[in-house]
């Protein structure tokens, strides 16, 4: 019966473990599915190669597919699965700050530690900006004390606001991914880029 | 004169990669109850160099006094879920003949701006990250699998800014 | 067929089935219809009013009488420390600490075992501790201990013992005693049951 | 590296597959319930699924009621009241049993005590049938108030009805 860490207290070290050996699958399917590029995942913003949008979809509805099946065979306890709380301005004022962040640095945090593992020096310099990015908030810190506190509605989940059950939603998700699946090998044959394409 | 190079492998299919990162996900909940993270590792290394340089103003500085409480923010599930990143990265790449020093950036940029672009890029997201409690990997996928309204929030405000920001830093990339 | 075409097939057949599946069913209660017939045939939540009798008498500091009826019959009688938890308002946040905790043992009664067995079902299936039922409820403790019938001349001398032991704690009862168990009751504060708690996570 | 990906795909389905045959595989617990107990408490504190011994004896003529015993089969076979089906406690949860609770007619429940009918109700109630009530009063009593007529001068009393007058009892030894 899952969680298995917090409903058998399973000792720290043996979670830290855990961590590390989940960590290392994130690695290895980040870096196969070509997230260890910048290029590759800039790819989607202009059309010639879609692979972000592709992986990112499936990976969560798979995971939100198995949470669903899992919870219905009684093997987890979702009360117990954490939710992110959503603070309403801060997740949107967030969201804007990192998305200019995707575009101009061109990787996000588990993407650039996996290009610096394979050597990419830009990704060394995006986590080193990111560091100062990170203590540049924990001194300005009251300046955004509020918006970062304002609205919190708790770990809310969207099925519930939209009043359907979450095999309803995940039905509905699917659909529009794949819409967006085949929107996006046709934006691949659109925007083909033979010289990138190549080189990464 | 075998000093052929070998082609790299190329890139696993993306979907087969998808439901491949969708299981992790699934045995990270599985196991864990919570999800991937990244930003959250970035930010414990921050704490703990802070607080190893000057004690007293992490110890009083709002924000850090919070991520300090146990004894080693280093100790934390992502820093070791990060470390096996690195090195899980480092063994596909291996795999895949993709290991090389380089910094990757569009022939029409010169590797300086790139990296550059790379440090600003990191410092919005750093920053980012904080704010909206969670980066793509933490808040987004995560968020999105376990249905969190605030996943699907994060992710639409990152792609959509991203969208609409690719226009301008066109030739960086293309 | 790309790789593509095939994984949405897939995806929408497992989400349709997703979709189909029934309600999640009601998160909080622990256990199921086979369970709960099992436990109400145990019937190991009965306690007679002989057994109840003697934890009172012996003062036994773990035991916390709970009248389920409303307040009025409360007001007009109830058990010797007895608190009124009425059962329509059982499940209110401020009786919670009491019927789900781990340090006492709760005693349901009413004047028959009807509301005090449905409040015994209720925190049976939340998966609350210790908590029993007065089988007979008040009635039952007044035939037996208050006025317990005089066996006939003829019967045996386990049946008088018995109706002597009865006669001797229904004196217990209705001396002055009684009244100065009422303030006990309340001071022993209840420690709440450790419920799982959701696990802190994500990158905040 | 095609052919390896689609073997990959198919093993990673049977995998899927697996796990959701797994799913339905899961019968323990078949019947869930379907009422939370908060609604539970509310249906329980309107009192009015305790039908008394007259009103219980007027409708047992009528065929709008079907009386249901949940006694062991033997206890319904030395004594029950006429045209009651015997479904025994244990079994109530059997497929068939199930199916008859879901028929529109209403239903009142009997056994030795009204508590073990009570019983009965609440767990048939929260699996969310309707239209059940039960027989407050012990069947002892029915026997002798109804077929025997006899020794009741005015009807049992249902078994939350006090059958003393505490206060008067307590005060008169008291003083």
């Amino acid at each position: 019966m899952g969680p298995i860490v917090p409903l058998l207290n399973i000792s720290n070290e043996l979670n830290l473990l855990i961590a590390f050996v989940i960590g290392l699958g994130f690695g290895v399917a980040l870096e196969q599915a070509g997230f260890s590029s910048s290029r590759k995942l800039a790819g989607m913003f202009y059309g010639y190669d879609t692979t972000v949008l592709k992986v990112f979809f499936t990976a969560s509805i798979t995971a939100m597919l198995g949470l669903i099946f899992l919870n219905y065979v009684g093997l987890i306890d979702l009360d117990i699965v954490y939710i992110n709380e959503y603070y309403v301005y801060s997740s949107i004022v967030g969201g804007i700050i990192m998305g200019a962040g995707f575009i101009i640095g061109g990787f996000c945090p588990g993407t650039s530690f996996t290009a610096i593992s394979i050597g990419k020096i830009d990704a060394l310099w995006f986590i080193l900006g990111s560091m100062i990015g990170i203590f540049i908030f924990g001194e300005t810190y009251p300046l955004w004390e509020k918006l970062y506190m304002s609205s919190p509605l708790g770990p809310v989940k969207i099925s519930t606001v939209l009043g359907i059950r979450d095999g309803y939603f995940a039905l509905l998700l699917i659909v529009v991914a794949s819409l967006m699946f085949w929107v996006g090998e046709m934006a691949e044959k659109k925007f083909k880029r033979e010289d990138i394409t190549n080189e990464i | 004169m075998e000093n052929k190079v070998k082609k790299p492998k190329n890139y696993m299919n993306p979907y087969l990669a998808g439901i491949l990162l969708g299981m992790v996900l699934l045995a990270s909940f599985y196991l864990t109850g919570r999800g991937l993270g990244a930003s959250g590792a970035t930010r414990s290394v921050v704490v703990s160099a802070v607080s190893t340089i000057a004690p007293t103003h992490t110890a009083n500085s709002a924000y850090f006094s919070k991520y300090t409480k146990e004894n080693n923010p280093l100790k934390s599930w992502l820093v070791l879920e990060i470390a096996g990143v690195i090195i899980g990265g480092f063994i596909s790449g291996a795999y895949a003949g993709r290991l090389k020093l380089k910094v990757e950036h569009s022939p029409k940029i010169t590797p300086r701006k790139r990296i550059v672009m790379a440090s600003i890029g990191g410092l919005l997201f750093g920053f980012g990250s904080q704010l909206g409690r969670g980066c793509t990997s933490g808040a987004a996928l995560t968020g999105m699998s376990v249905l969190s309204l605030a996943g699907f929030v994060t992710m639409m405000a990152i792609f959509g800014t991203a969208f609409a920001l690719a226009y301008f830093f066109k030739n960086n990339w293309i | 067929m790309n790789t593509r075409v095939i994984i949405c097939i897939i995806l929408i057949s497992f989400g349709s089935i997703a979709a189909i599946l029934p309600k999640e069913n009601t998160s909080s209660i622990r256990l199921n219809a086979d369970q709960m017939l099992h436990e109400i045939r145990l019937a190991t939540n009965l306690i007679s009013p002989d057994e109840l009798a003697d934890l009172l008498i012996n003062k036994d500091p773990s035991i916390l009488l709970i009248d389920v009826r409303d307040s009025i019959e409360y007001g007009k009688f109830h058990l010797p420390g007895a608190i009124n938890i009425p059962l329509n308002n059982l499940l209110n946040d401020n009786w919670i600490p009491y019927i789900d905790q781990i340090s006492q043992n709760n005693i349901f009664y009413s004047n028959g075992t009807m509301l005090s067995s449905e409040a015994w079902i209720i925190t049976k299936q939340l998966g609350f501790k210790n908590n029993f039922v007065l089988s007979g409820g008040i009635n039952e403790w007044f035939a037996t201990i208050i006025k317990p019938e005089r066996p006939t001349s003829m019967a045996p001398t386990e049946e008088w013992a018995l109706y002597n032991k009865r006669k001797a704690s229904g004196m217990f009862f209705t001396g002055s005693k009684a009244s100065s168990a009422d303030e006990a009751a309340l001071s022993l504060p209840p420690v709440p049951r450790k419920k799982k708690s959701r696990v802190q996570g994500g990158c905040s | 590296m095609k052919h390896i990906n689609l073997l990959a795909l198919g093993g990673l389905i049977i995998l899927l597959a697996v796990l959701f045959g797994f799913a339905t595989l899961k019968i323990t617990g078949k019947y869930k319930f379907k009422r939370e107990s908060t609604e539970m408490l509310e249906i329980v504190s309107l009192r009015e699924h305790a039908l008394s011994i007259d009103k219980v004896k007027s409708h047992s003529t009528d065929d709008e009621y079907t009386l249901i015993d949940i006694r062991t089969p033997k206890e319904y076979m030395i004594y029950h009241i006429s045209n009651s089906t015997n479904i025994p406690f244990d079994r109530l949860l059997d497929d068939d049993n199930m199916d008859f609770f879901n028929s529109p007619k209403k239903k009142i429940i009997y056994g030795t005590s009204s508590v073990g009918a009570n019983a009965a109700w609440m767990i048939l109630t929260q699996l969310g049938y309707d239209n059940l009530f039960i027989l407050d009063c012990d069947l002892n009593d029915w026997k002798l108030y109804v077929d025997e007529k006899n020794i009741f001068s005015e009807p049992p009393k249902k078994n939350e009805d006090p059958k003393f007058d505490y206060e008067s009892i307590i005060k008169e030894t008291e003083g």
